[in-house]
C-alpha cells in the first residue's frame, strides 16, 4: 500500500540450509516490505520457502539454517529503525514477541504440553515486563483470552484439555498479549475445519482493526488469501515472483505461475470453469533450473527464461507502482 | 464436464530426477555415521579375534610355565598368572566365549522380543494384554539377580546355558519397545493399504511391518548383547557360571581369587577389564549410530560453529539463527535499540 | 490391456450400503468396568449410499464426521455394527481369507496420505507386483508380469514405466506416490474405488492432476468412485453426486451442483459459507457477521450425540422438534434439473414454515 | 581409617600397650546368633563361642596322641571297651551370671545332644546319662574308641538357661552364659566384641577385649591382616609372602600345622582302566605334591602330605607303620613307567595305552570357584602327561559336581576326607565298604571312589571295635598297606588347623617351636591361645 | 486416577508373579543347603553331621506342592520369610532388616544423586550441543561400559591403600556399634564414599546420554522455538520448557533402570564388602540358602516395584496429559 509507512523492510534476504558445499539456498534475494496495519499474504506451493523466510526474518530458523545475506529493518513507531540481523542475542530476546510475534501451524505443538496455558501466557508477560505486578499480569492475560473468545475459567487448563480451535485461539491471544507491531502467521489454520478457520480469521481481522498490528500471513491456499489479505506476494523456488494487491492479483495475475496457481482452485460459486493445474513438479533446491526457476513448467517460456534470472520490478506494461513481477515476458519486464 | 485429456497428459510428471540413490545405500547409510563406523570396526575386530583367537594365541591359555606372576614382557605381552599361564593368550582365546554368549543371548532375546512384542502389538486385544503384562513383569523383576539365581542353580551350566538364561530373561525391554512401535505401525496407512489389497496377516507382519522395525530390532539386539556380555562376565567373576572355557570374566575371577591387585599384578586385571569396556563402548557406539540413523536430530553435525559478519564465531543453535554476511549494497542501519525502561533491560 | 471402450452404462449399481452403522467401543475405565452399558463412539449411523458404475459420489463433511469410517466399512476393513453392504445386489460380510480377497478384487481403497500409504521399505515394483499377484493377474511368466506392471503404470501416466518401477516411495513426489497408490488399487481391476481424501495431503498444484486422472479412469474403466473430501469445492468440480455428513449422519445429498449452489441443510450452508471463496463480494475483513454458528464451531461429542438432529445445538434455525426427533430425508423440489436432492432437516418437512 | 588399628582403638587402648585383640574372619556379615551348637551361628563362624563355652577336656588337635588337659572335668575314665565314660566335674567354676557350674549342667549338656538329633552332629550313639554328685557317667551302644576326642571336648551349657529354651536347636541365645573368661559385650553384623569377665576359674587372661570382625571375603580379610587391622585370622592368601608377611616381616606370622585329615585326588575305582591299582600307583608317582603345595596351596595353606601312607605328619607321625616309617613321596617318572609297563600298559609316543590298547584319558573335575583345587588339577593334568595320560580339567557347577561325586559319576576329583584324632577317620572315609554304594546311587557319606575292598572294611571294623591297642595297631597297619598298594585316592595335602597372627601387640602365639595348640582362631584351642597371650611390650 | 489404579493392578500382578517365581525357584533346582554347608567346610565338618543337619533345617519333611504354595503365601503375608540356612536359625526377615538399610542408603542415595547429576549434565550437554560438553560424551560412553566391579576393584587398589582416607571394606568402623551418633554416621559416610563414587561414575553416564538425547529431541519441538520466539530468558527456555519436557521419558527410564541398578550394586557390595542386601544374595546363592535367596529376591522385586510406583506417581505429577479429569 503505497503511501503507508513501512514497518518491516526485508532486503536481499537469503537463507541457506547447511554450510559450505552442502549449503542449500532456500530463500534467494527476497525483498519485501510490510506496511503498518496491513495484512500481507505470502503464498506459493509447498517447499517454496515461505516458512523459511518467516523464520529467517525472526532468526528462529533451526540448525542447519543460516542467514546468508540481506537485512531486515524494523521500524518501531516513532523511533530509529534498526536491523534485526545485527541484534545480539539479548537484544533479540527483547525484540521478540514485544515487537514481532509468531503463530505457527500446529497449535498443539506450539504450546508446551506440560504447562498450563496461564503459565505460558504469564511467562511472556513476565519476561518482557518484569515490573508489572503479578495481579496486573494476570489481568492482562485474562483480558487477552477474553478477546480471543476464551473464558477466563479455561486459564488453568492444560493444552490437551482444549480443542484444536481453542488452542489456536490461545496461540493468537498469546501472540497479541504484548501488543506487538507485527504478527507473523505461518499457516495458522490449515489443521482446522473450514468453519473454525473462518471464525478465527474473522476474529483476527477484528482484532487488527482494534490493535493496529501488521500481519504477515503465510498459506498455500490462495483462495483464502485473496479473500483475507490486503496484498499478496507469490513465492516460487525461494524467490518472490509476483507481488500485488490481492484483488489485482486475482483478477489479473502477471506471472505465469500465479496464473496457473489461481487456476488450480476449483471455485465454489459462479460458473464451473475448466481447471488445468500446473504440470511438472516443483524445483529441487539442490538443482535449481537456470534462469527463471519456473521455466521448465512454464507454457510461455522462451530462450531467455532459461538463461537469465528475472528481477522483481514494476512491470512496464502496467506501470502500477503497487505491483511488481519477475518475468521476462514482454510487458512484464520492469521499467528501467 | 470432463477435463480435456490434454491436461492429463500435461500433468505427467517429468520433474527432476529426485536423488536416484540406490536403495541399498540408504539402508546401510548409518555405517557412514562416524560413531557407528568406529563401533563397527572395533566390533569386527573383536569378532575376528573371537573366530581366529585360538589360532593366533601364542600359548595354550591353560598351559603352565615356570614364569609365575610375571609382569608384561616380550614373551608374555600381558604377563602371566600364578600358574605361569599367558594372560594375553587367555584374553585372546577368551574373546570367543564372550562374543558367543553375547551374540547368542542377543539373538535369543531379540527373537523373543520380536515374537512377543510384534505379535502383541499387532494382534491387540486379550493376546496383547497377556503378552504385555508378561513383558512388564519381566521388565520389573530385576534381571541380574534372577539370572544369578537361575544360573547358579542349573547344574553344569556352560556358555550355552548362560546365554540361554540371559536371553530368556532379558527380552522384555525390546518387546515393549517393539510393541509400542508395532502399535504405531499397525495404524499406518500402508499396513491398512496392504490389508485392503488382500495381503494375509502373516505376510503383513513379516513383509510390511518387520522391515520397518529393523533399526529398532538392531538397536535392541545391540543393547541386549551389551547386557549379556556384562552379565556373563559378572557371573564368571563371582564364580557362579561354569568357567570351563576361558573368557574375560574367568580371567578376572582368577585374578580376584588370587588377589592380583593386592599382589601388585595389575596386568592380570587390567587387560580383560579394558577389553570389556572397549567392547561395551564399541557396541554403544553402534547403537548411537542406529539411534542417530533413526532420529537424525540426534546427529551432532560437524559444523556447529560459524563465523558471522563481524568476525565472531557463533554456535548454530535453536532459536538464534546465525547471520553470515550482509549484502554490501546497503550498509546496515546501525543498530539502535530502544532502551525503553518499561520494556525491561536488555 | 487398454480399457474396454464399452459405452458407460451409467446407473449400474455396484456397491450399496443400507443403514450402515458403526459404533466403536470406548476403552472402559475401572469405574465403568462393572456397569452394564459400554460407552461407544457413534462414528457412523444409518448411512445410505449407492455407488454406480461410471459415477463419482462425493462424501463431504468436517473432520471426524465419519467419512473414513464409511470408506473402511465399505472396504470391509471394519466389521459393521449393523446395516447391510451389497455388492452387485448381494449382501456381503467378510472378515478375511479367500472371501475377503474376492471382495477386495472388486472394491479397492485409496488412502488419504500418499506419504504413509506406501511402505517405505518396498519399491514401486514390489507394491504393484503384490497387488497383481494377490488377485491372480500377475501372469504366468516374468515377461508377462513385466508387461502388466508397465501397463499399470501407463494407466496412471507414470511414463516411462522403467523410470519408476524400481524406485522407493521416498524417491517420488507426493503426486507420483498417489499415482502409485492408485495403480496398486487398479492392479486388482476393481469395479469400485473408495478414495479417502486422495488429494488432501497433496500440494495445490498437483491435486488437480490426480483428480483429473481419477476422472479419466472413471470414464475409461467405467469405475464407480467414492470420493471422500472435506473440500466441498473439489466435490463440486469432480463429483456427480455429493453427500454431506455431519457427526456420523448424512444430512444432505443430491447432484453436486444443487448441493453446492443451493445448499438446503443449515449445516451445508454453514460449510459453504465458510469455505474460502475469492469470488465472494464481501471479504473477511469487511463488516459482515461471521457465518451463523451457535456452537462456536465445535462438533458434538459422538459418545453422547445430541438427541434429534445432531446439528441442533449449533443450528441457527433450530425448531423445538429438532432437539427431540430425528429428521428423516425430505425430498426437495426439483430446481434447474437437479436430481434427487434431499435434506434431513425438519425445515423441509411438508408444510413446515420455510 | 581402619588401616591403622591404633587410631580407632583408642576407646579401648590406654597407654602404649594393647588391651584389645582384633580377630578377623572372611565370613561376611553375621547375624546375631550365639548358639554354640550351630555351625551357622556367628559364634561358630567367627570362633568366639570357644571364649564363652568351655570343653570338659582340652585336646590338642595337632598332637592327637597327647593326653588332654583337664578343663571343666578334672578326670575322665573310659571303661568297657569304650562303651562307658565317667567324668569328674571341676568344682568352683562359675557361670558368667554368677551361678555355679555343676555336674548337673554337664549331664544336661549331654542329654541335650541325645534328645535333639539336630544338635548331635557327631552322631554319637548315646546310651544312658547319669549324674551323681560331681560325677557324670555315660554309656554308649557301641565302642567309642574312634570318637574319644569328640566326646571329651564336648562343651557345657548352663541348664538353668537352656532348659528355658523352647527349641534349643532354633534359639539364637541372645545372652550367652558360659564358663569361659569372656562375655558378650556387643554385637554388630560386622563385629562382635567380647569383654573379660571379672572372675574366672583360672588366671584371667591379659587380653581385656576380643574383637571379632567379619570381613566379606578373603580379599578384605587379607587387606585387614596386611594393614594390621586384624591380628589373628584364618584365610587363604595367595602369595602370602608378598601380600601379608612382607608388609611387616617382623610381626606378620603364620603357622599352618597339619592335622589328621587329608586332601587328595579321588579316583573312581570302578572305571576302566583306573580300576587297575598299578595305574593309580603310577599316577601317584608322577603327581608333584610340591607344586601343588607351592602353587595350588600358596606354599602354606594345605601342608604337603609327605608319607606315602597319606598320613599327615607330624600330627600322624606315631601312627605310621614301621615298614613305611621313612617312605616319603617323591616324583619318580621312571618308576611310574616301569610300573605301568609291568602291568601291561604301553607308552606309545606320548600316549599311554591300556592293556586292551585304548588310550588312557581322564577328566578331572572340580567346582569352578574353588581356585586352589582347580589349580591343583591343572598341575595334576600337567604331571600326568609325563606318563602319557591325557587329562582334561572340567570346571563344573558346585551342585553338579557334588551330585556327580555323590553318585560316583566322575573320573577323578580333588576332594577332602574326614579328619579325627587318629588316621582311622581318613581311611574310613576313603575305603569303608559299609558305606559303599553302587555307581549312580547317591547319599554316600564317603568312599566316593567306590573302592570295594573287604579286607579294608574288615580292618576298619577291627580298629573301631578292638579290645586292645595291639589289635588296633595291626588293623591300622593293614589299612596303610592297602592304601599304599591300592591307592584308592592319591593324597596330596593335609588339612590344616593354622592361622595368621601378628606379634606386634601380642606375643605367646603357638608356633613350630611351641606347638601347644593349633593356631586357628575358630578351633576350641583358641581359648588356650588367648589365655597364653602377653602384651608385646611387657 | 484411573491410570494409577491400572498401574496398581499391574503392580499387584507383578508382585504375584514374582512371589510365585520365588516359590518355585527352590523347587525346581537341584542341590541342597546341607551339602553346600558340608562342602563349604571342606573336611572340617564331619560327614556324620549330614543327617543331623537335615533334621535341624527341617528338610526331612515332605508336603504337597499346592499346600506348600498356600502356606508360602500365608507366610509372605505374615512377613515370615522362613529361617535362613546360612545363619540358621535367624529369620530371613531379620537378616534383610539388618542389611536393607545399608543398601537403601548407599544405592538409594547414589542412584538418586547419579540421576540428578547425570540429568543435569545431560540437560547442559543437550542444550549446548557443540560445546565442550560434547567432549564428555565419548568419555561417558566409555565409563558406562566399564563393569561396576572392575571399576570398584581398581578404585580400591588405587585409592584405598594403606593409610588412605578411603577404607577398603565394610559399612563402618569394625569396632563401632551402630547408633545415631556423629562417630558412627561419620564412619558410615566415610565407608560409603568409595562405593558411592564407583556407582556414580559408572551409572551417571547413562543418564547424561539419555538426557542429552532427549534434550536434543525436545529442542527441535515447535514449542521450544515458540519459547525462543517469545523472548523468554535462556534459563527459562532451557529448564522450564526443554528440560521439563525432556525429563518425562527419563522418569520412566529411571524407574525401569532401578532393576538393573540393584543388580549392579550387588557387585559393588561384593567388591567393597558392603553389608547390604546384594551381598546377602551372593552369600545365599553360594550356600543354596533358598529362604534367604527368596527373601532377597522378593525384597529387591518389591522395592523395584515400589520405586516404579513412585516413579509412576512422579510421572503423573509431571505430565498433565496422564491426568484425566474426573
Ligand atoms: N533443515 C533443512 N535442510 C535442508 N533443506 C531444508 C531444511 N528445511 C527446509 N529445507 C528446504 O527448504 C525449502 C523451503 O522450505 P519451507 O519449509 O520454507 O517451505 P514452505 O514454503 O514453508 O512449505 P510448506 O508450504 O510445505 O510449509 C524446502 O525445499 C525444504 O526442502
Ligand atoms: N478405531 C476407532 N476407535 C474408536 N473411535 C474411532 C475409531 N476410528 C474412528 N473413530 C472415531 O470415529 C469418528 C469418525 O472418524 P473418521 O476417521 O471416520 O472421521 P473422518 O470424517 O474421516 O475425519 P477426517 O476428515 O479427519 O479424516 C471420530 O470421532 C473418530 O474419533
Ligand atoms: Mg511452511
Ligand atoms: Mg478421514
Ligand atoms: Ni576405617
Amino acid at each position: 500500500m503505497a503511501g503507508k509507512e513501512p514497518v518491516l523492510e526485508i532486503r536481499d534476504f537469503s537463507v541457506d540450509y547447511g554450510l559450505g558445499d552442502q549449503a542449500v539456498r532456500a530463500v534467494r534475494d527476497v525483498t519485501l516490505t510490510l506496511h503498518r496495519g496491513e495484512v500481507l499474504g505470502l503464498a506459493g506451493e509447498s517447499g517454496s520457502g515461505k516458512s523459511t523466510l518467516a523464520y529467517g526474518v525472526t532468526r528462529l530458523l533451526p540448525p542447519p539454517g543460516v542467514i546468508s545475506g540481506g537485512s531486515v529493518t524494523y521500524h518501531p513507531p516513532g523511533d530509529q529503525p534498526y536491523d534485526v540481523m545485527a541484534l545480539s542475542n539479548a537484544e533479540l530476546r527483547a525484540f521478540r514477541w514485544a515487537e514481532t510475534s509468531i503463530v505457527f501451524q500446529g497449535a498443539m505443538n506450539s504450546l508446551n504440553p506440560v504447562h498450563k496455558i496461564s503459565t505460558q501466557l504469564l511467562d511472556v508477560i513476565k519476561a518482557h515486563e518484569p515490573r508489572l505486578s503479578p495481579q496486573a499480569r494476570l489481568a492482562r492475560a485474562k483480558d487477552m483470552l477474553k478477546l480471543v473468545g476464551i473464558s477466563a475459567d479455561r486459564m488453568d487448563a492444560y493444552p490437551h484439555q482444549l480443542s484444536g480451535g481453542m488452542r489456536q485461539r490461545v496461540m493468537i491471544g498469546m501472540a497479541l498479549v504484548l501488543e506487538p507491531q507485527i504478527v507473523i502467521m505461518d499457516e495458522p489454520t490449515t489443521a482446522l475445519d473450514v468453519v473454525m478457520q473462518r471464525q478465527i480469521l474473522a476474529q483476527l481481522v477484528e482484532l487488527r482493526e482494534r490493535l493496529g498490528f501488521s500481519v504477515l500471513f503465510i498459506t498455500h491456499d490462495l483462495s483464502l488469501l485473496v479473500e483475507f489479505s490486503d496484498r499478496i506476494a507469490i513465492m516460487y523456488g525461494g524467490r518472490i515472483v509476483e507481488e500485488a494487491k490481492s484483488a489485482d492479483l486475482y483478477k489479473d495475475s502477471l506471472h505465469p505461475y500465479s496464473e496457473r496457481l489461481l487456476q488450480s482452485f476449483p471455485a465454489l460459486r459462479g460458473p464451473r470453469r475448466e481447471l488445468s493445474g500446473i504440470p511438472g513438479s516443483p524445483p529441487d533446491l539442490r538443482g535449481m533450473p537456470s534462469g527463471c526457476a519456473f521455466h521448465p513448467r512454464c507454457p510461455h517460456a522462451f530462450d531467455r527464461c532459461s538463461t537469465d534470472v528475472p528481477v522483481l520490478g514494476v512491470p512496464a506494461a502496467r506501470n502500477d507502482p503497487s505491483r511488481s513481477v519477475a518475468c521476462w515476458l514482454p510487458g512484464r519486464i520492469p521499467v528501467g | 464436464m470432463s477435463a480435456p485429456a490434454s491436461t492429463i497428459t500435461a500433468v505427467t510428471p517429468d520433474g527432476p530426477e529426485v536423488e536416484a540413490a540406490p536403495a541399498k545405500r540408504r539402508r546401510l547409510r548409518f555405517v557412514a555415521n562416524p560413531k557407528a563406523a568406529t563401533g563397527l570396526v572395533v566390533l569386527a575386530f573383536f569378532c575376528l579375534i573371537a573366530i581366529i583367537g585360538p589360532w593366533i594365541a601364542p600359548y595354550d591359555p591353560s598351559a603352565r610355565s615356570s614364569d609365575l606372576i610375571q609382569p608384561p614382557s616380550a614373551q608374555h605381552w600381558f604377563g602371566t598368572t600364578h600358574l605361569g599361564q599367558d594372560i594375553f593368550s587367555q584374553v585372546v582365546v577368551g574373546t570367543r566365549g564372550v562374543m558367543f554368549v553375547g551374540l547368542l543371548a542377543g539373538i535369543v532375546a531379540t527373537v523373543l522380543s520380536v515374537l512377543i512384542g510384534v505379535s502383541s502389538g499387532f494382534l491387540g486385544g486379550a493376546a496383547d494384554e497377556g503378552l504385555s503384562a508378561l513383558a512388564n513383569v519381566f521388565l520389573v523383576i530385576p534381571a541380574l539377580p534372577l539370572i544369578i539365581i537361575v544360573a547358579s542353580t542349573i547344574p553344569g551350566a556352560g556358555d550355552l546355558m548362560v546365554a540361554l538364561v540371559i536371553g530368556f530373561t532379558s527380552w522384555a525391554w525390546g518387546a515393549r519397545v517393539l510393541r509400542a512401535q508395532t502399535l504405531s505401525l499397525r495404524r499406518r496407512d500402508y499396513v491398512e493399504a496392504a490389508r485392503a489389497t488382500g495381503e494375509s496377516t502373516w505376510r503383513i507382519i513379516t513383509v510390511e511391518i518387520l522391515p520397518n522395525l529393523t533399526a529398532i530390532i538392531a538397536s535392541g539386539f545391540i543393547g541386549t548383547v551389551i547386557f549379556a556380555v556384562m552379565s556373563e562376565i559378572t557371573l564368571a567373576f563371582i564364580g557362579i557360571s561354569t568357567i570351563s572355557e576361558w573368557n574375560w570374566g574367568t580371567i578376572l575371577f582368577w585374578a580376584q581369587s588370587q588377589q592380583a591387585l593386592a599382589q601388585g599384578a595389575w596386568w592380570w586385571f587390567v587387560p580383560a577389564g579394558l577389553a570389556i569396556a572397549v567392547l561395551g563402548t564399541a557396541l554403544s557406539l553402534v547403537n548411537f549410530g542406529i539411534d542417530e540413523f533413526v532420529s537424525p536430530r540426534l546427529r551432532s553435525s560437524g559444523h556447529t560453529r560459524v563465523r558471522t559478519k563481524d568476525g565472531r564465531t557463533v554456535r548454530m543453535r535453536v532459536g538464534f539463527t546465525p547471520v553470515l554476511t550482509t549484502s554490501g549494497k546497503d550498509a546496515p542501519v546501525t543498530p539502535v535499540i530502544r532502551t525503553d525502561e518499561a520494556k525491561g533491560t536488555l | 490391456m487398454t480399457a474396454t471402450q464399452t459405452e458407460p452404462t451409467t446407473g449400474d449399481v455396484v456397491l450399496e450400503a443400507e443403514n450402515l452403522t458403526k459404533h466403536f467401543p470406548v476403552r472402559r475405565g475401572l469405574r465403568t468396568l462393572f456397569t452394564r452399558d459400554r460407552p461407544t463412539v457413534h462414528a457412523v449411523d444409518d448411512i445410505q449410499l449407492t455407488l454406480r458404475r461410471g459415477q463419482v459420489t462425493a462424501l463431504v463433511g468436517e473432520s471426524g464426521s465419519g467419512k473414513s469410517t464409511v470408506a473402511r466399512l465399505l472396504a470391509q476393513l471394519y466389521s459393521r455394527t449393523s446395516g447391510d453392504i451389497r455388492l452387485h445386489g448381494e449382501s456381503v460380510t467378510v472378515h478375511g481369507g479367500r472371501k475377503f480377497r474376492a471382495y477386495c478384487r472388486q472394491v479397492q481403497m485409496i488412502f488419504q496420505d500418499p506419504f504413509a500409504s506406501l511402505n517405505p521399505v518396498h519399491t514401486v515394483r514390489y507394491h504393484l507386483t503384490r497387488s497383481l499377484r494377490i488377485h491372480g493377474r500377475a501372469g504366468n511368466s516374468a515377461a508377462e508380469l513385466e508387461r502388466n506392471l508397465r501397463d499399470l503404470l501407463g494407466r496412471v501416466q507414470l511414463t516411462p514405466p522403467e523410470r519408476y518401477l524400481d524406485k522407493f516411495p521416498h524417491e517420488l513426489s507426493g503426486g507420483q506416490r498417489q499415482r502409485v497408490s492408485i495403480a496398486r488399487a487398479l492392479g486388482a481391476d476393481p469395479q469400485a474405488l473408495l478414495a479417502d481424501e486422495p488429494v488432501s495431503m497433496l500440494d495445490v498444484s498437483i491435486r488437480l492432476g490426480v483428480l483429473n486422472l481419477l476422472r479419466d479412469l472413471k470414464e475409461r474403466l467405467d469405475l464407480a468412485i467414492l470420493y471422500i473430501t472435506h473440500d466441498i469445492a473439489s466435490a463440486r468440480y469432480f463429483a456427480d453426486e455429493t453427500l454431506v455428513m455431519y457427526a456420523g449422519r448424512m444430512v444432505e445429498g443430491g447432484d453436486s451442483e444443487s448441493v453446492t449452489q443451493r445448499p438446503a441443510h443449515p449445516y451445508t450452508r454453514l460449510l459453504i459459507e465458510s469455505a474460502p471463496d475469492p469470488d465472494r463480494l464481501d471479504r473477511v475483513g469487511d463488516a459482515r457477521p461471521a457465518p451463523d454458528d451457535a456452537g462456536g464451531g465445535e462438533p458434538p461429542s459422538l459418545i453422547a450425540p445430541p438427541a434429534g438432529c445432531r446439528f441442533n445445538p449449533r443450528c441457527p434455525s433450530a425448531l423445538p422438534k429438532c432437539s427431540t426427533d430425528l429428521p428423516p430425508r425430505f425430498e426437495l423440489p426439483v430446481v434447474d434439473g437437479s436430481k434427487g436432492h434431499w435434506a434431513a432437516c425438519w425445515l423441509y418437512e411438508e408444510g413446515a414454515a420455510r | 581409617a581402619c588401616s591403622n588399628g591404633d587410631t580407632n582403638n583408642s576407646t579401648a587402648n590406654t597407654g602404649g600397650t594393647s588391651t584389645v585383640l582384633n580377630v578377623g574372619m572372611p565370613n561376611g556379615p553375621q547375624t546375631e546368633n550365639h548358639n554354640p551348637f550351630l555351625g551357622s551361628s556367628s559364634g561358630a563362624s567367627l570362633g568366639y563361642r570357644w571364649m564363652i563355652y568351655e570343653p570338659l577336656v582340652m585336646l590338642n588337635g595337632i598332637k592327637p596322641k597327647e593326653p588332654g588337659k583337664p578343663w571343666l572335668a578334672t578326670e575322665w575314665k573310659w571303661a568297657d571297651n569304650f562303651t562307658k565314660l565317667s567324668f569328674t566335674i571341676r568344682d568352683g567354676v562359675k557361670w558368667s551370671d554368677g551361678k555355679p557350674m555343676t555336674a548337673e549342667d554337664v549331664a544336661y549338656s549331654f542329654q541335650l545332644r541325645k534328645d535333639n538329633e539336630g544338635l548331635n552332629q557327631d552322631a554319637i550313639p548315646y546310651g544312658t546319662i547319669t549324674q551323681t554328685g560331681d560325677k557324670v557317667d555315660l554309656t554308649f551302644t557301641r565302642s567309642q574308641f574312634v570318637n574319644q576326642a569328640k566326646l571329651l571336648t564336648v562343651f557345657v551349657v548352663p541348664k538353668h538357661q537352656w532348659s528355658t529354651f523352647k527349641d534349643p536347636s532354633q534359639d539364637v541365645v541372645k545372652e550367652p552364659i558360659g564358663t569361659g573368661p569372656y562375655q558378650l559385650k556387643s554385637f554388630t553384623p560386622q563385629t562382635t566384641t567380647l569383654e573379660l569377665r571379672d572372675a574366672y576359674w583360672q588366671e584371667l587372661p591379659k587380653v581385656k577385649e576380643l574383637r571379632y570382625t567379619s570381613y566379606n571375603d578373603n580379599n578384605a580379610q587379607t587387606t585387614a591382616l596386611a594393614n594390621g587391622a586384624a591380628e589373628w585370622s584364618f584365610v587363604f592368601i595367595p602369595n602370602y609372602k608378598a601380600v601379608y608377611v612382607d608388609k611387616n616381616p617382623d610381626h606378620h606370622k603364620l603357622w599352618f600345622p597339619a592335622n589328621l585329615g587329608i586332601h587328595g585326588l579321588w579316583i573312581n575305582t570302578t572305571k576302566k582302566p583306573f580300576d587297575n591299582p598299578a595305574l593309580r600307583r603310577a599316577m601317584d608317582k608322577v603327581i608333584n605334591r610340591d607344586d601343588i603345595f607351592l602353587q595350588g596351596e600358596a606354599g602354606y595353606f594345605y601342608p604337603k602330605v609327605e608319607s606315602i601312607t597319606g598320613i599327615p605328619t607330624p600330627a600322624g607321625e606315631s601312627f605310621i607303620a614301621p615298614e613305611f616309617k621313612d617312605k616319603v613321596h617323591a616324583v619318580d617318572v621312571e618308576g611310574a613307567k616301569a610300573e605301568l609297563a609291568a602291568a601291561g600298559f604301553k607308552l606309545e609316543g606320548d600316549t599311554l595305552k591300556d592293556p586292551s590298547g585304548k588310550p588312557v584319558t581322564l577328566t578331572l573335575t572340580n567346582p569352578a570357584g574353588w581356585s586352589d583345587y582347580v589349580t591343583d588339577l591343572e598341575i595334576i593334568k600337567d604331571n600326568l602327561t609325563q606318563i602319557g595320560i591325557k587329562a582334561t580339567v572340567d570346571k563344573a557347577n558346585q551342585d553338579a559336581w557334588f551330585k556327580a561325586v555323590d553318585e560316583g559319576n566322575f573320573d577323578a576329583t580333588m576332594h577332602w576326607t574326614n579328619g579325627g584324632a587318629t588316621p582311622y577317620d581318613i581311611y574310613q572315609n576313603i575305603m569303608d565298604g559299609k558305606i559303599l554304594k553302587p555307581v549312580g546311587k547317591g547319599g554316600v557319606s564317603g568312599n566316593y571312589g567306590r573302592f570295594d575292598s573287604p579286607e579294608a572294611t574288615k580292618a576298619l571294623d577291627e580298629y573301631a571295635n578292638a579290645k586292645d591297642d595291639a589289635a588296633r595297631t595291626t588293623a591300622l597297619n593293614t589299612l596303610q598297606k592297602i592304601m599304599v598298594e591300592q591307592m584308592p585316592i592319591i593324597p596330596t595335602s593335609a588339612s590344616n588347623v593354622g592361622g595368621m597372627y601378628s606379634t606386634k601387640n601380642w606375643v605367646g602365639w603357638p608356633d613350630e617351636q611351641n606347638q601347644y595348640a593349633p593356631a586357628q582362631p575358630t578351633q576350641q584351642n583358641a581359648l588356650q591361645i588367648v589365655l597364653n597371650l602377653k602384651p608385646a611390650g611387657a | 486416577m484411573k491410570f494409577l489404579l491400572q498401574r496398581l493392578a499391574f503392580y499387584l500382578f507383578t508382585a504375584w508373579a514374582a512371589i510365585t517365581i520365588n516359590f518355585f525357584i527352590p523347587r525346581l533346582i537341584p542341590g541342597d543347603p546341607v551339602t553346600s554347608l558340608i562342602t563349604k567346610f571342606q573336611g572340617q565338618m564331619s560327614t556324620e553331621a549330614i543327617n543331623s543337619l537335615y533334621v535341624l533345617f527341617g528338610l526331612d519333611k515332605d508336603a504337597g506342592v499346592w499346600s506348600q504354595y498356600v502356606d508360602y503365601w500365608g507366610q509372605v503375608f505374615r512377613g515370615d520369610l522362613g529361617l535362613s540356612f546360612t545363619f540358621f536359625p535367624t529369620p530371613v526377615s531379620d537378616i534383610l532388616g539388618q542389611s536393607l538399610p545399608w543398601t537403601i542408603a548407599l544405592v538409594g542415595i547414589t542412584t538418586f544423586a547419579s540421576f540428578v547429576i547425570g540429568t543435569g549434565l545431560g540437560v547442559l550437554a543437550g542444550w549446548r550441543r557443540g560445546s565442550w560438553l560434547d567432549g564428555l560424551l565419548p568419555v561417558a560412553t566409555f565409563l558406562s561400559s566399564i563393569p561396576y566391579f572392575w571399576l570398584g576393584l581398581i578404585a580400591i587398589a588405587l585409592l584405598a591403600g594403606q593409610g588412605s582416607f578411603f577404607p577398603s571394606s565394610g559399612g563402618y568402623e569394625p569396632g563401632l556399634v551402630p547408633a545415631w551418633d556423629g562417630t558412627f554416621i561419620g564412619s558410615a559416610v566415610q565407608h560409603s564414599l568409595l562405593p558411592a563414587l564407583t556407582i556414580l561414575i559408572s551409572s551417571v553416564s547413562g543418564w547424561i546420554l539419555s538426557m542429552r538425547n532427549m534434550m536434543v529431541t525436545v529442542a527441535s519441538e515447535d514449542y521450544i522455538t515458540v519459547a525462543h520466539a517469545k523472548g523468554l530468558t535462556e534459563r527459562r527456555v532451557m529448564l522450564g520448557y526443554a528440560a521439563r519436557n525432556a525429563l518425562l521419558p527419563n522418569v520412566s527410564g529411571f524407574a525401569l533402570s532401578l532393576g538393573f541398578i540393584v543388580g549392579g550394586t550387588l557387585l559393588v557390595e561384593i567388591v567393597f564388602s558392603y553389608p547390604g542386601i546384594g551381598y546377602n544374595l551372593f552369600q545365599a546363592v553360594g550356600a543354596k540358602d533358598y529362604p534367604l535367596m527368596q527373601g532377597v529376591f522378593l525384597v529387591i522385586t518389591i522395592s523395584v516395584l515400589v520405586a516404579n510406583l513412585i516413579a509412576d506417581i512422579a510421572y503423573l505429577l509431571l505430565d498433565p496429559r496422564t491426568r484425566k479429569e474426573g
